[in-house]
């Protein structure tokens, strides 16, 4: 069996897609060097540096969308995109509405997100639920190589604007440019089953909008993405020690959310429990909670979240990002209260 | 090869009395919300509108009615869509501000600024999928201080993408004197970008027609990208019922709404001394009285004017179009408006 | 009593405040003749205008807070901070954290908002539940005159960026400038107590974080911001002929929320019905379901917000927006469901 | 009135021996996440803010550790703010890239471009409560495609700010060569932007102090700004632990890693024709072999040791001034390291 790292991965289902279809080029800042295997096999054509210009290589992605190219738009970091932030909401997002249905921008915008190896508050955002609040955008946030391969596969196929979010602690390309600079002497608290895992010989897309159950559960059903599944996966383990069964539910799709499995998970527990590396409040949490509210199914709730900046100094890092001590902690609770 | 006046004319002139027609639809209250026109601007849209191809992509702005009429786009769609019926361009999803027509790769946006991006991704899409075709973006010049339409020309620049930017300079951003708060020279500062740039009379359509076909050429055929500076007169001001001009319109009317209360404010106790204050009021005064010595008022600022001008000679010639053209636009809006909603 | 107009109101305020501190300044496109007032009172070097670089005018706001000025700084419509979001995200929103706490940037965003006049999707959008998830913003949403000033005082005074939404079918000026330009054709659904309204001699500042119930019920209580306050109210009435008891509760501050106000308003009717004119996933509709859940009430829920890209069309528009009737149906159905 | 060179000199080698110790400490794992020095740019920095006085604002790039350093910020707080210690400048929640100093009035960003809105913020609040003080904006050439910076050019001259804009020129962005991304000329650019420009060697600490004296003298008095653009060298690459200079340093460990799956990927059928792949592989090259005759290795290029070779006929004073710098810094490094957590 094939396996692979996580950005391997990605970069491997993006090769396969450039090998079928023309149409799928590839630009952003550093791009040449950043995706140089690709380079050297698609040419610089199809793989292009852009200057350091986001909201127009941004916005230049969705007009290209929308005239027959399918353009893989990468910026830095998903904190960046708040230069870039019109492109999105005001025009990949709308331009399906504002021509009746009849024009739709397929582009991807790929971008490292998260934290953990001591960037700062400005470089480890996740904002993946800040971006669903946007209507029209679909937002993929894998956990795994095999998941991360499938969903970029599924993105460039998909017929409206796709933001793809790589979690940089999964991702062994970027921890080693950003955070270790090829230095032995720092350590960084990487899951290992989310960096390194089996994928299938031919990529396939996975279906946008699927949750997976990643472990079964019955006193509480933690719903995570990302780096959080693994966290959660951690806890859950802990837990069972000491008798609590934990379920993990891995959204992978931020939005459109998967309704129907989440319920089913929540309404079987009686207990959710959000882990969310993005920020706390109007978020993905809040929208999770809704979800099941609406359903009418009733449960008792709690999150673990980001709650403020990330500080850089690690050890406040840590305790800042939803960890699995918080997690457990925050299990533990619900159970007591009723 | 000099340019067909006589086409010319007939797109300007086609423009302009469907603009007029929008123009009192919308004082009827049948179109709602803003609605900015392109009269004024019409030898500008011509003049560069004429030398595109199938295959070609524009980028407009909130005033794209006169680029998408010229370049084929069916008006009772438009009309329709200006009225929110739901068989308009965009079903009635986009207004004016936002009007996409896929099948002329022609898209509108209300974000200032915004056409330089859209119009680097047509051109990438052309440079890749359509080697000849182009891609041309409209937009004004108070558009030229926002961040990604300078970006724009650089990775225009940087890609050497086949596209044309056409700057629509009317020396006005909504209430606001352009060279007040524009460092520089406009052409200089494309050309610092690493784009080619030229000025042109944006009042006369031979002009702009000429001064943008070897632009056009050039990016058609790999050349790179090419800066369009042509200045020209807002017929209406900014928008429809825009409050500079309805002072010097209806000043007995509008005249006392601002007036009091500036006075007031003028006077009021606590705040800056006299000097600040009388400079304050100057510039309000600055603003009213650029309005009243309006050069919308000068008949060389109407583009289609000048043309006609220009043709009169052919007296009988220039009666027929101009009959065939309002005929034309009477069956568009009598097909229209009969099934207008109350 | 003096009454005045929404905006009226606010611009009263901001020129009490102007003379008061001369530490507050304005700025934005258009600013000399839209507040041409306080222009001629306050002279050219504090009421300036801009070039249509809002990224720039709004970095350069942050900037100067955090330098001594009290900043108001305008742009056109909320919509277009599109173009300067990273002055919010990843500037204003972070000076206290990156600072450890030592420096603030106490700049007041104002911004028209909200839709009802027919401008079309990029352009009446709400955004303030989208504004809420980044940590350290303080939103406020006033629905009435007299709130709109209070709340532009404490605004001013805060000590920390705030972003002050002006919804356009409350004032008078925007929806005369955007909406009719002058002519008597056309009508807008405009909710005259927010329009126009008593205020008070001398203006104080409101307490930000506190919501005001408008209106006491006891079978569900509706909970709102903005114009959706006043559709809510107009409902209750509406539903009161049926014999429904609605209350409704106007948030007024978005961020933070008064959570206190909301559970024990939601506790005693046992039925949450959110209004909120901005996107329905992962914004205010969300964070409130979060919010009672965490404090444990269970109550049913439902909401009623934009779902969609605004239409232009005004028929379609109206729909999309949450009106009366969307608004008496769910407050039906949420008691029929028990 | 000639610079100090002295002054100057001591600013640079605090800066640089600084550095030094954090890039060891980086190293050692002592200091996460990414670490861009300012080594190689202490001349531009040194020649500017030699210039600053009370009052006065700076809005810095993710370089910020040198203009910190010599603007007066305790390198003992810096140093424990890296270290991540809750006594650090800013508490352990800013780190390298957000270093802020209200003491100082001097902000940090990573946002590339950010400092441009920062200065002119910095440069209103002076204009308006401070007359007389000004506000400065180090940025890189990189920098100067980010729209809002271009804005930030433009409002500046518009409002007639005092503000002077920096741009340390090195030619890199990262991996990418900026030449290539960048059209026309910079300087061109910000005087198409309204600004006032020159350009200066800014290896060579005399030259910055004295190009950059008429600016902000200019800029004081309500003249308005100015853009510096002032070429360097980056003597660590972008940042520690940089994969380009790790190749030409570590060649053995780095190149197979590189070169093995690229060959692959060249190899691979499927794909384009070996033109476009050569072309591909040729851009790849051109960034290796850019680093291989890296400037870096020119003595010329280290603008520390320039400024010592002008200084070194009075050696005795010169190393008297080394050894108080060394042990400055020694006593601030074995102050914090001691309490350093395990
Ligand atoms: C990003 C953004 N900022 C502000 C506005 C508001 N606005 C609409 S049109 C306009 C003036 C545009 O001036 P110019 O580019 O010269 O075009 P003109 O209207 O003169 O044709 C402004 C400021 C907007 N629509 N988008
Ligand atoms: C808005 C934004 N885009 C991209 C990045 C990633 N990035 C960090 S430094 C850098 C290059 C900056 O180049 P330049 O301005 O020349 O400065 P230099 O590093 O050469 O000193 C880039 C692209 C960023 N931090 N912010
Ligand atoms: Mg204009
Ligand atoms: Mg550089």
């Amino acid at each position: 069996m094939k396996t692979m790292f996580f950005t391997q991965a990605i970069d491997d289902a993006l090769a396969q897609s450039m090998a079928d279809d023309p149409r799928v080029i590839l630009f952003g800042e550093d791009i040449p060097l950043m995706r140089r295997n690709l380079l050297v096999r698609f040419g610089p054509e199809r793989v292009r540096g852009t200057p350091i210009s986001e909201s127009t290589f941004l916005g230049a992605g969705v007009a290209a969308a929308m005239t027959g190219l399918r353009p893989v738009v990468e910026v830095y970091m998903v904190d960046f995109l708040g230069v870039a932030m019109d492109a999105l909401l005001n025009h990949a997002a709308k331009v399906k509405a504002f021509s009746g249905g009849k024009w739709t921008a397929p582009l991807v915008v790929r971008a490292p997100c998260g934290g953990g190896y001591g960037d700062g508050g400005q470089h480890e955002q996740s904002l993946w639920g800040w971006l669903a609040h946007i209507p029209e955008l679909t937002i993929l946030v894998p956990s795994t190589p095999a998941d991360a391969g499938g969903l970029m596969l599924a993105a460039l196929q998909h017929d409206g604007p796709v933001i793809f979010l790589e979690h940089k602690l999964l991702s062994e390309t970027w921890l080693e440019f950003l955070g270790s600079g090829a230095r032995r002497t720092v350590q960084f608290d990487v899951p290992a089953a989310g960096a390194k895992g089996a994928v299938p010989s031919k990529w396939r897309p996975l279906p946008i909008g699927k949750a997976i159950l990643r472990r079964a559960g019955d006193d509480v059903m933690i719903v995570s993405v990302g780096v959080g599944v693994h966290r959660a996966q951690a806890a859950a383990q802990t837990l069972e020690a000491e008798g609590i069964s934990a379920g993990v539910l891995d959204l992978r799709t931020v939005s459109p959310l998967d309704k129907p499995a989440i319920c089913e998970a929540v309404a079987h527990t009686g207990r959710l429990l959000v882990v969310d590396e993005d920020y706390e409040s109007f978020g993905l949490s809040g929208e999770l909670a809704a979800v099941v509210l609406e359903a009418g199914i009733s449960c008792s709730y709690a999150r673990v979240c980001t709650q403020t900046t990330l500080p850089y100094a690690r050890q406040l890092e840590d305790q800042s990002l939803p960890n699995q001590q918080r997690i457990c902690a925050s299990v533990r609770q619900l159970l007591q209260e009723q | 090869m000099p340019p067909d006046l006589w086409a010319l004319y007939a797109l300007m002139l086609e423009s302009r009395l469907f603009e007029e027609a929008v123009a009192s639809l919308w004082h009827d209250g049948l179109i709602s919300g803003e609605m900015h026109l392109g009269t004024g601007e019409e030898a500008i849209v011509a003049g560069v509108v004429a030398h595109l191809r199938e295959g070609d992509a524009m980028a407009l702005d909130h005033r794209g009615t006169a680029a998408l009429l010229m370049r084929g786009v069916d008006p009772a769609l438009i009309l329709r869509e200006l009225l929110g019926h739901p068989d308009g361009l965009c079903g009635g999803m986009g207004g004016h501000m936002h009007l996409f027509s896929k099948e002329h790769l022609a898209a509108s946006s209300g974000i200032v600024g915004a056409e330089g991006p859209a119009a680097v991704g047509f051109a990438l899409s052309a440079q890749v999928l359509r080697p000849g075709a182009i891609a041309v973006a409209f937009f004004g010049e108070g558009a030229m201080n926002q961040g990604m339409l300078m970006e724009s020309l650089n990775l225009a620049s940087a890609w050497n993408l086949p596209v044309v930017f056409v700057c629509k300079d009317d020396g006005w951003a909504i209430t606001t004197h352009s060279a007040r708060v524009t460092g520089g020279d406009l052409t200089d500062r494309a050309r610092g970008l690493g784009v080619q740039a030229a000025e042109v009379d944006g009042r006369d359509v031979s002009a702009v027609w000429e001064a943008c076909r070897p632009a056009i050429e050039r990016a058609r055929s790999g050349g790179g990208p090419a800066f369009l500076r042509a200045r020209c007169v807002h017929l209406e001001g900014h928008f429809l019922g825009f409050q500079l001009l309805r002072m010097v319109r209806e000043p007995l009317r509008e005249m006392p709404r601002i007036a009091v209360p500036l006075t007031g404010a003028f006077l009021h106790p606590g705040g800056a001394g006299l000097r600040e204050r009388l400079a304050g009021l100057r510039t309000v005064l600055e603003a009213v009285l650029a309005t009243l010595r309006d050069p919308r008022r000068d008949p060389a600022n109407d583009p289609v004017r000048r043309a006609r001008a220009a043709l009169h000679l052919e007296e009988a010639r220039l009666e027929e179009l101009e009959a065939q053209v309002k005929e034309a636009l009477n069956d568009v809006l009598a097909a229209t408006l009969v099934e207008a909603p109350a």
